[in-house]
């Protein structure tokens, strides 16, 4: 007799996969569950904080600028810090950073000047063209399109053999991008020395998560690329390092890519040309600030006895004066001459587009 | 009537559609909850619910993918872009399947979908937010490209494409969705989708542009009126197919013409019209065909992008070059 | 003290994942682990049988065209059959089909006339525009871009509240584009009566699967989009049949998006234009003729006494016949006139491009 | 000096370029073990190693997002994009990233990069194996485009383009690819990748041409000497930027011109030419310009693809009409 009924139930499974999440740092300042060896390390964690304070005391800077006319659109990172801070701290000055334009907090930390970051936003390529470690990308517009190049640059590493990484942030609606999906198969198949990190902030400007994605988590989206997807609490920053150090030395030592998923929340507008209050409730909004990532690790700190009210006025100062003068900085740079829109368009202009320059200039000079 | 600006000139419409025909369906990133972040489709999810009005994810592939799906279902589905800048994941579609899906099924299966996009520098606003890519759109065989430059055009304009069984890039230019105002009749009354339309008569010179351009060049016509040119200006409006008699015969009447676009030169749509008329109006012609147009460089972020663009002065120099020759 | 050592094993998993597997048919027509129910249905699966053999006898005759400057580039099916058939028999007339360039047995199955078929691989669109259901797309032949095809006919199907599925089917290779990933992630966040089926026949041309995709199945890709995967055997055709009948009724009861993942293999070269022995060793493909679909259905069958040697030459001459006739059709249509290279390029042919037509008229008249 | 086809011609550059730069890296579907569909990679793999020579998984985007990541961090990679019909999803990084990137860091970063792909159609190949849109790309400021038209050409053109430190998508006639023989000496000599080539001198009318059309445009200007007309043909051979002094000084010369392209007619970069003329040759035009174009439809399958390409009868009557003008 052939037949026997079955169900679908009965069927042998024949991969298994799970998502982890990390998360030290609670809300409060606690760490109920332990912490990684590096938190012992009390100055780097000021560091840590240092730098997240200093973001955010830049995108208030920003929105002044933008609101008084002084700058172009800005996309703030309020309550997304750890994010941007905690990977970059985790990476060497030779690792390559392909950001999203909303990852400040990883620009400054890898040293780009805020006088060029502003000159960006103001509308000068050229602050694209100067600090940070030269390999660096800038930051990408389209969405989700740098993944791909953080894949070549890691193949140079691969073929090289250079002890070198990739990481390349994003958004959680980047994640709906068929450019990630391309760039991670890559990766899995090259098993590239290359870190992706979902900055899930559940927002893409009016899209929410539920809309932008039916997964559990981003962290599975790995899974269809062949290799491990972590969720980190992304308002911990200490949990977003651990993460990262564990991916990009990973990647470091041959083990290929990883993905990380910091969840975390868009405190703010999407941009200055956004008003969020169209499409979510204030009150969300409000429940999210209890999370935020700089509180809880001031807490920690304080509770450490690493950190007092002199120490946060002190640092308070210190960013005001390193932003008023990078804002000076930026105010007083004048625009380009307008004939240098052709300066690099090729290494060499042709011949052929000269007279478009020379009638650029001569536009000015009239 | 009411005067309206562009922008809303195009929600009227789109509300108009989808009031007279329930296939028309509204899709894009941020167009439901957020009504646009242009506010195009402002209050739309409200009146016709989330099943016709759809925030999709941030795929500009897949948008215009599920257009062509819906659309050979028979749905009327009308797209977002958010900015030019992102609609190139959707060539693929719009070439590949879109335009050619009606010929590759020798008429089975038909795309009657639009897909609409902010075009245009000017702004202020961030990298790749400032494209003009018309030329490359209207390169495409069985798409339509239409740019419009007024509320009432651009109204008239986008009811024709949505109701046209064909699929249809219906530009819209970003520096005019605010500052054009016009008169606009909610008449639910399309405009021909082959026509261009002469804004001003004049026997001098004939001046040929489109979307935002068009104020420039209508601003440029009144200095040269000034200097005692009769400029006659044409929004071409429609740019695949083009209205080519109304060009021919505007040259032929003028013996003159200047072609004004913001994008690029070199390959630019300036250039399709500069050949027609080389090889269809060269009897009449009296001058040098001159083009304005936005130069072979990346488009720079708005500390110079006025510089980049073609400015009145820029227009007025060349008509009054080409209207001096000879 | 806030210091315990941590690992990241200790972490504590969020989301779990698993993929199963079908196969009821053994290579030799045994059923180790029982049937399903339909199985019981012996004109059913004789069914199945004949129509995975007229389709490799059609892939046989169309190669010989070929090969005699009769037909143009050729994609055969051989090894495949199951997939094509056992999918397209579980699917209703109104349901959509979107099927890739080696999708022969599915539109057999769903009435497209093989002269027809023959036409459009001969060069002529007017094989895509008749025979068939008349909501079924044609071949698409850019690999993975009917994926949002599929994606936007279902959403149509579920505004409308209409019972009806679309079920896309594409390659292993196709998984690796961006079209898939932006589909399938919507047909998630949409729970579309959407159906897709990756025929993984294990090669992309010259390319393996190992160099496709470093994940261990294809059917965990559905993981990333927030639904169900699964991987059937695809030489079992019974197994494909009840993996789509499942998928379908689910998908047709509003319960959204499966994957099914049909294991394979390419007993073919790649096309008609293709020398697979290039790039593979004749032994592997020797190796996976023991595996083909067609032996196993019918050592099943004649086991259960339902098929001979009789019913098998009956079914030989059949196909013989319905082929010899779809050829001579075939053979015997004319080439479409030149000019009606513009007679559906637009619902009606803009003025601006009537003189062309006018010209290729001319041309073809001299 | 060996005989050798286009093809065989492409093998060798790049053989040529890997031996001697070891950041020269190739990637694309089928390159590898498989020496590529077309045979243009065939023993690279072998040579130069699995590291250097890249099977891709099937993702266009993919291939040439990856040459911007690789070409920022010094490599030379050279993309193969197996069609043309499939080269859409690489618009987006060829425009948004790649043509502009040393822009967008103003030197900062750089993308040596070359996209390789076959062009056009007359090989009787499936649905969307026949594109030519040569004219989208020659638009893309900041890109260079190169159509070479024979061994010899396709040889040093691809060297220069590989050598060149900025983005080239190099198109490859794949009509031509086994059918055009020539001596080709493996020297590791570049060619200028900014000069048309004038493969024939006369006075009477010129005609530009480049990839497969070259061919025909040859063979037309033959019959054009039977008739006693001495036709110039030039072959653009670089696109973008394109030699205009080349084609102004043959205009002035022979006061007429037929430009002879496969891609569809609207939009082509014939109307580029054609533009250059009337606005910079005017003077010494004594004939309209003619196009000879693909037709504004979607090229037919097998059956009927001659019938959209340009035919040496359909080059020889415009020419005539253009020489007979006036
Ligand atoms: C390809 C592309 N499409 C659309 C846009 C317009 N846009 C800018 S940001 C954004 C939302 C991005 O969301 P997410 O990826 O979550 O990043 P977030 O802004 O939240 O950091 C959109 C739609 C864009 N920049 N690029
Ligand atoms: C987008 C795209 N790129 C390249 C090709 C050329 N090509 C045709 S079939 C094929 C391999 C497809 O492999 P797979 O998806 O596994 O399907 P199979 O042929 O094995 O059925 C390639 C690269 C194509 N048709 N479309
Ligand atoms: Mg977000
Ligand atoms: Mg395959």
């Amino acid at each position: 007799m052939d037949r026997t009924p079955t169900t679908d139930e009965d069927l042998p499974v024949i991969a298994q996969f799970s998502v982890r999440r990390r998360c030290y740092l609670a809300a409060d300042g606690s760490t109920p569950g332990g912490l990684p060896d590096f938190a012992a390390d009390t100055s780097l964690l000021i560091s840590l904080l240092r730098a997240m304070v200093l973001t955010r005391s830049f995108d208030l800077k920003a929105v002044a600028l933008q609101r008084t006319g002084r700058l172009g659109t800005y996309a703030v990172s309020l309550g997304q810090e750890a994010v941007s801070v905690g990977i970059a701290s985790a990476m060497r000055p030779e690792d390559v950073l392909l950001p999203s334009y909303r990852e400040n907090g990883a620009l400054l930390w890898r040293g780009a000047r805020i006088e060029d970051i502003l000159l960006y936003w103001g509308g000068d390529e050229s602050g694209n063209s100067s600090s940070g470690p030269a390999h660096d990308f800038p930051y990408c517009i389209p969405v989700g399109s740098q993944a791909p190049h953080a894949a070549g640059v890691a193949y140079a590493f691969k073929l090289r053999q250079e002890p070198r990484v990739a990481v390349c942030l994003f958004g959680d609606g980047a994640t709906s991008k068929g450019d990630l999906w391309e760039a991670m198969n890559f990766a899995g198949v090259e098993k590239l020395p290359l870190v992706f990190v979902a900055n899930n902030n559940q927002w893409a400007i009016s899209v929410p998560l539920a809309r932008q994605t039916a997964s559990e988590t981003l962290a599975q989206k790995a899974i269809a690329a062949g290799f491990p997807g972590e969720q980190v609490d992304g308002n911990d920053v200490i949990a977003v390092r651990a993460a990262a150090e564990a991916a990009i030395e990973a990647a470091r030592d041959g083990q290929g890519p990883r993905l990380i998923e910091a969840l975390t929340y868009r405190l703010g507008d999407h941009t200055t040309a956004d008003d969020a209050a169209r499409y979510r409730p204030p009150e969300e909004v409000q429940e999210h600030w209890k999370d935020e990532p700089i509180a809880r690790l001031r807490a920690f700190l304080v509770a450490r006895g690493a950190w007092g009210k002199t120490e946060e006025e002190r640092l308070a100062a210190e960013c005001q004066e390193k932003i008023e003068a990078g804002v000076a900085g930026y105010l007083a740079t004048a625009p380009r001459a307008p004939e240098t829109m052709f300066d690099h368009l090729y290494g060499e202009l042709p011949g052929a587009y000269a007279w478009q320059r020379d009638e650029v200039r001569g536009d000015s000079d009239a | 009537m009411p005067e309206v600006t562009l922008v809303e000139a195009i929600n009227l419409a789109l509300a108009r559609a989808m009031q007279d025909d329930p296939e028309v369906v509204v899709l894009g990133e941020d167009v439901g909850v957020n009504g646009g972040v242009f506010r195009a489709t402002a209050g739309l999810q409200e009146r016709f619910g989330p099943g016709r009005v759809i925030d999709t994810p941030l795929a500009e592939l897949l948008i215009s993918g599920l257009c062509v799906g819906m659309s050979a279902q028979g749905l009327r589905p009308v797209g977002e872009i958010q900015f030019m800048g992102f609609i190139y994941p959707c060539l693929d579609q719009l070439v590949n399947h879109a335009s050619r899906l009606r010929n590759r099924t020798q008429g089975r299966i038909t795309c009657p979908m639009v897909l609409r996009t902010p075009s245009g520098a000017g702004i202020h606003a961030p990298e790749h937010h400032s494209e003009s890519i018309e030329a490359m759109l209207a390169h495409i065989p069985g798409l339509r490209v239409v740019f419009p430059s007024s509320p009432e055009r651009a109204y008239g304009l986008l009811l024709a494409a949505i109701r046209d069984p064909d699929p249809v890039v219906f530009i819209e230019p970003t520096r005019l969705y605010r500052t054009a105002r016009g008169e606009v009749e909610d008449s639910g009354e399309a405009l021909p989708l082959d026509v261009a339309f002469v804004l001003l008569e004049g026997s001098d010179v004939t001046l040929i542009s489109w979307g935002a351009m068009v104020k420039e060049t209508l601003a440029a016509a009144e200095v040269l009126a000034d200097d005692g040119f009769g400029a006659e200006v044409i929004d071409l409006a429609t740019l695949k197919p083009y209205d080519e008699q109304t060009v021919l015969a505007s040259v032929a009447k003028t013996g003159r013409c200047v072609i004004v676009h913001e994008a690029a030169r070199t390959g630019g749509f300036g250039a399709e019209i500069a050949a027609l008329i080389a090889e269809r109006g060269l009897n009449s012609l009296l001058a040098p065909v001159a083009r304005v147009t936005g130069y072979d460089t990346v488009i720079p972020l708005s500390r110079l992008e006025q510089h980049y663009m073609p400015s009145v002065e820029r227009i007025v120099t060349a008509a009054r070059q080409v209207c001096q020759f000879g």
